[in-house]
């Protein structure tokens, strides 16, 4: 299976970097866009064939190391 | 030849930049803000130095790319004008589309701040002529995103049309397919380069190994 | 104004005492507002409580002293017009929650103490102690401390050049990490930050405010209702690139006649740097809240007095000139708002939403102030070690040390950070004993170094106290450099304990000594204080970070040995293992009284030295510190990647022994040096010689060759972190 | 509306980051871990309220900003 693993600063955490997309998005004339934030998409090959089973594991692998839990938050996907 | 120097908010080793180009050409470069529209008149090499255009996040300069000052860079670069592009500086003008190829994060994901090697792949350039044929020199490095790459077609074409400058002559650190440490354009006019001559210029700052860079285009 | 209750001023950590100190100031009960400004200026961070007695001995004169402490850095002449600015500041207990971020934002904030001054940041320096390497959670805060240091002074541009790193299981749930920034300014222009002028605007410049890292307790408070939707963040985060801008947009600033005062938000935020700066100046001042610009929404008074948003600056202008400012800011794309300004009251007024927030009367906040003599109980002096009976083989006692994680190369570190932006290093980390940068447009350069040796401290905290100042001092001068001045971190436990305090007022009484021998005036610094686990405290650490200068960069000297040189060694060699590494990485024991510093010899020994190097008759210096004479010359074999030859007395005393005050040279003309140190006074000895081959040979035969001896030394981190 | 854009290495792009993240992964104990792959993702808040044309925009600004199309690919996708 396939875990889609999506990390995302929490809300009220300074996102310096989406700051800095919405600016340039701005200047390139996109002028409908509000906030941006930013974060990180980890794919991942799993050997398991059961989806709740994945889900733990992929749960368990972003508690773990994929996300901080201080600063971060981050949601789990599971594809067939 | 006159120089000018773009700022892009960010960017860091501009002082080190006009040091050197001071330092070979007898004057500093003419210093042109991102915003600007147009380079100024007489304009002959344009440089990119190094640092972090707007913090390098999304992507190491790919916000600086799209800045106002980058459409007279490109204009100036297809009338066959000069254009010097270091570490972030490189970065930018793959980004522009000026050099082929990408930068990505180095191989150790580390940030590498030592003194490399480089060997100087071709002596006829503007940019490299004050150096023999197959130099090896010294050159400071600190990036964390120099590790080069592009399509093997393109890395072969580049290869074929003798358009590698410089390769890593030492450790390949960042990972760099065949080891390219910096390109030019099909022209030989445009150069970008991950290391830095410029940090090193004065015996007393350790060695003036990168000064026949800049002596070469003063000579232009 | 929502009144407050005692027991939720004791949830902001105000004591019974402080409480009523507050209601008498105010004459009713605070708002909460009020009471977060009370909670946050009498805190031990922003009022120095508990240290202010004793922090009062410290030396802080010289002709050469431009400002002492009490300013956002300290500021001392270096000539030709200049003037070096710098600092140094902890960032501890963040660094261990999320090493990443507690380090970067230490760094923002120490370069923000610099540049508010005027001066551009030219250097950074870090002095980072850790726990046990054997512990996994160690291994995680060494890699994002060190990442964040880099992450950020990369970013910003200021090359970072040196830090000294050490590990004790004593640092395991308590890592220090201690940044310090150098920054040069024209001696004529050195921006301060009373406020003065009444009606004068007071500005707001920077990143944005939001709910970042307010004071933690009123997390717990739940009863203000003062938005509970999610657990807040205490966590910042910081952004190197608005720290740039704003670097730039200050200085440029800074060239124009429009700044009155200036300081940046610190800890604390806008709430210290309103309170000093009108303080400061003896005026009043006035916010209005509702024009701060802020990140999120529904910000309560509390929260943004309290905020501790990162890279924000607050000014008070010149009205004339406010325009002005305003474009050069929002040139660089930073955000500027009048918030407020300067008014004849002497009290702070905080309006929000059309309500006075807070109004307080300055002055008392101030004077009455919490200033505690706390008991100290100093600690005994330690027993002098009794002689060792066996020595392990002085070549596998050499390969254990080099390789041991508090000597081995730093090299994983320091290739992390840029050295070389700005283009004036002259000598980068493991070159040199202290970072030498030479001043743009000139031949001038400044000597920088950070050092302390905990164990010492912990064994005896004045002699370690004594020793930190002495050995930064003297890094300084083996470089040639000439020791101007120091500033210091002092991190110590928890200081209501007797045993604590009495470390303090021991470390500071050696370091007064120290600094008044060698004429080295401390002129900023910063205490932590409260740095315990589990009631555990750290060893005691009182950081020294110091600057020297050098009139020519070109007279500085490395430590690099060349073959054909000889090795003198000036200074005496009594073999004092006392506290020594080879005690504790050979047999396992850390004992003993550690090696005393002589400061009249200290005195002697430094200035020959300097002279000799000044001289031009000098080609490597290096000082011999942790793991005494052999680990010294080693490292000058090793970063001249050449051998050596030793001859003398044979014993681990005498070659691993920690006696201070003493330097290895490495000179063409050994005879003329000795000559001139018997003329002087001087113990010195010569030791042997740098050879061609690479091979380090003992005198009592034994050989390592060069190639073993950089694996032993450079393995440790690479291995860790493979 | 919001848009939601992934950008990824291309395949055949080396992936230094998703690789040390599969590597710590199996040092950590999880077993079934194959192929890791990491990429961004970018939030964006679009006054633009119809489905079609936010999706449109937003793919343009993959284009012109979000994604190298030297090395990467991107996925747009828009959330009421
Ligand atoms: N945290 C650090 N950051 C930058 N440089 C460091 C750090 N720690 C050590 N260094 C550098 O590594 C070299 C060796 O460190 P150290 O052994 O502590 O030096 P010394 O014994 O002379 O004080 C020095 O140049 C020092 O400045
Ligand atoms: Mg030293």
């Amino acid at each position: 299976m396939k875990a889609i693993v999506t990390v995302m600063l929490k809300t009220g955490v300074l996102d310096p970097q989406g700051k800095a997309i919405g600016h340039a998005l701005h200047n390139l004339g996109f002028a409908g866009v509000g906030e941006v934030r930013m974060g990180k998409v980890i794919e991942l090959e799993l050997a398991e064939t059961d989806a709740a089973r994945a889900r733990q594991e992929a749960e368990e692998m972003a508690r773990k190391l994929l996300a901080n839990p201080v600063i971060e938050s981050f949601k789990v996907e599971i594809l067939a | 030849m006159q120089a000018a120097l773009l700022l892009f908010p960010g960017i860091n080793r501009e002082r080190d930049m006009i040091q050197a180009v001071r330092q070979s050409f007898g004057r500093a470069p003419a210093i042109v803000w991102h915003k600007e529209t147009e380079l100024p008149a007489g304009t002959d090499l344009v440089i990119l130095p190094g640092g972090f255009s707007f913090g390098d996040y999304l992507r190491c300069g790919a916000m600086a790319a799209h800045s106002p000052v980058m459409r007279a860079v490109r204009e100036h670069a297809g009338r066959g004008g000069y254009v010097l592009g270091v570490c972030n500086g490189f970065q930018i003008l793959t980004e522009a589309g000026l050099l082929p190829g990408a930068l990505l994060r180095n191989a150790g994901l580390r940030f590498l701040s030592m003194e490399t090697r480089l060997s100087v792949e071709r002596a006829d350039t503007v940019f490299t002529r004050n150096w023999a044929p197959g130099a090896v020199f010294r050159a400071p490095m600190a990036h964390g995103d120099g590790n080069y790459t592009a399509r093997t077609e393109t890395l072969d074409r580049l290869e074929g049309e003798g358009l590698v400058a410089f390769r890593y002559a030492d450790e390949n650190r960042n990972g760099s397919a065949r080891r390219i440490a910096g390109v030019f354009s099909p022209n030989l006019r445009v150069l970008g380069l991950m290391p830095h001559p410029e940090d090193l210029v004065d015996p007393l700052l350790g060695g003036t190994d990168g000064k026949p860079l800049f002596d070469s285009l003063a000579a232009a | 104004m929502s009144e407050v209750s005692e027991t939720l001023a004791r949830s902001f950590g105000l004591d019974a005492e402080e409480w009523g100190k507050v209601l008498e100031i105010m004459g009713r009960a605070p708002s909460l507002t009020e009471l977060g400004i009370f909670s946050v200026m009498w805190s031990e961070h922003c009022s120095y409580k508990s240290s202010r007695v004793w922090l009062r001995e410290l030396p802080t004169e010289a002709p050469w002293v431009i400002h002492g402490p009490g300013e956002n850095a300290g500021v001392i002449d270096i000539g030709g017009g200049l003037a070096a600015v710098f600092k140094m500041e902890s960032h501890n207990h963040p660094s261990f929650i999320e090493p990443y971020q507690g380090a970067a934002t230490g760094v923002g904030g120490i370069l923000r103490d610099v540049f508010t001054m005027g001066a551009r940041p030219i250097a950074n320096l870090n002095a980072l102690r850790f726990g046990d390497p054997a512990l996994p959670v160690t291994r995680r805060v060494v890699d994002g401390v060190v990442r964040g240091i880099g992450g950020y002074g990369n970013c910003v541009g200021v090359p970072t050049v040196g830090g000294e790193v050490n590990f004790h299981p004593a640092f395991n749930g308590n890592p220090l990490v201690n940044a310090m920034t150098v920054g040069v300014a024209r001696a004529d222009r050195i921006f301060l930050s009373a406020a003065a002028g009444v009606g004068n605007p007071v500005v707001y410049v920077g990143s944005k405010t939001g709910r970042d890292g307010i004071h933690g307790a009123t997390m717990a408070s739940a009863e203000f209702g003062a938005a509970s939707e999610e657990k807040r963040p205490t966590v910042q985060v910081g952004d190197p690139f608005t720290e740039k801008l704003l670097i730039e947009a200050c200085l440029e600033l800074m060239e124009t006649d429009a700044i009155v005062a200036i300081q940046d938000m610190g800890a604390a935020g806008l709430t210290s740097s309103s309170v000093e700066m009108a303080g400061k100046g003896g005026v009043g001042i006035e916010l209005d809240l509702d024009a701060v610009p802020q990140r999120e929404t529904g910000m309560s008074a509390y929260e943004m007095m309290l905020s501790e948003s990162q890279e924000r600056m607050l000014m008070v202008l010149k009205p004339e000139r406010a325009e002005m400012a305003r474009a050069i800011i929002e040139k660089w794309e930073l955000d500027y708002a009048v918030i407020g300004r300067i008014t004849d009251t002497g009290r702070i007024v905080v309006r929000h939403r059309g309500e006075v927030e807070a109004d307080i009367p300055l002055s008392p906040l101030a004077d009455q102030a919490p200033l505690y003599r706390r008991p100290a109980a100093l600690p005994p002096k330690p027993a002098r070690l009794a002689p060792l009976e066996r020595h392990a083989p002085l070549d596998r006692a050499l390969l254990t040390l080099i390789g041991c994680p508090d000597l081995c190369s730093r090299r994983w570190i320091f290739d992390q950070y840029d050295a070389t932006v700005g283009g004036q290093t002259v000598k980068r980390p493991a070159e040199a004993d202290a970072a030498i940068i030479r001043l743009e447009g000139g031949r001038r350069a400044l000597a920088m170094t950070v050092d302390c040796t905990p164990r010492y401290c912990a064994a005896d905290p004045e002699e370690g106290g004594r020793q930190a100042v002495a050995e930064a001092w003297r890094n300084l001068t083996a470089t040639g450099a000439r020791p101007l001045a120091v500033t210091d971190n002092m991190n110590f436990g928890n200081p209501e304990k007797p045993e604590i305090m009495g470390q303090f007022a021991a470390a500071i009484r050696g370091m007064a000594s120290a600094c008044a021998a060698l004429e080295f005036p401390v002129v900023s610094g910063n205490v932590s204080l409260y740095n315990e686990t589990e009631g555990r405290p750290i060893l005691p650490t009182p950081a020294i970070g110091a600057v020297g200068v050098l009139e020519d960069a070109a007279q500085a000297v490395g430590y690099a040995a060349r073959p054909g040189l000889a090795l003198v060694v000036i200074g005496a060699t009594r073999g004092e293992l006392g506290c020594s590494l080879f005690l504790r990485e050979i047999y396992g024991r850390e004992e003993g009284a550690p090696p005393p510093v002589d400061l009249a010899a200290e005195r002697r020994n430094g200035d020959f030295v300097r002279a000799r190097i000044l001289a031009g008759g000098v080609a490597a210096c290096h000082d011999v510190s942790d793991g005494g004479l052999l680990v010294a010359v080693a490292e000058m074999a090793l970063a001249g990647d050449c051998g050596v030859t030793l001859e003398g007395a044979g014993t681990a005393e005498y070659w691993f022994g920690e006696d201070q005050a003493r330097y290895v040279l490495a000179v063409a003309e050994p005879a003329a040096l000795l000559a001139a140190a018997v003329a002087a006074g001087v113990p010195a000895q010569h030791i042997g010689r740098a050879v061609a081959a690479k091979e380090l040979t003992l005198p009592d035969g034994l050989a390592i060759s060069l190639p073993q001896l950089r694996e032993a030394h450079e393995g440790f981190f690479p291995r860790w972190f493979a």
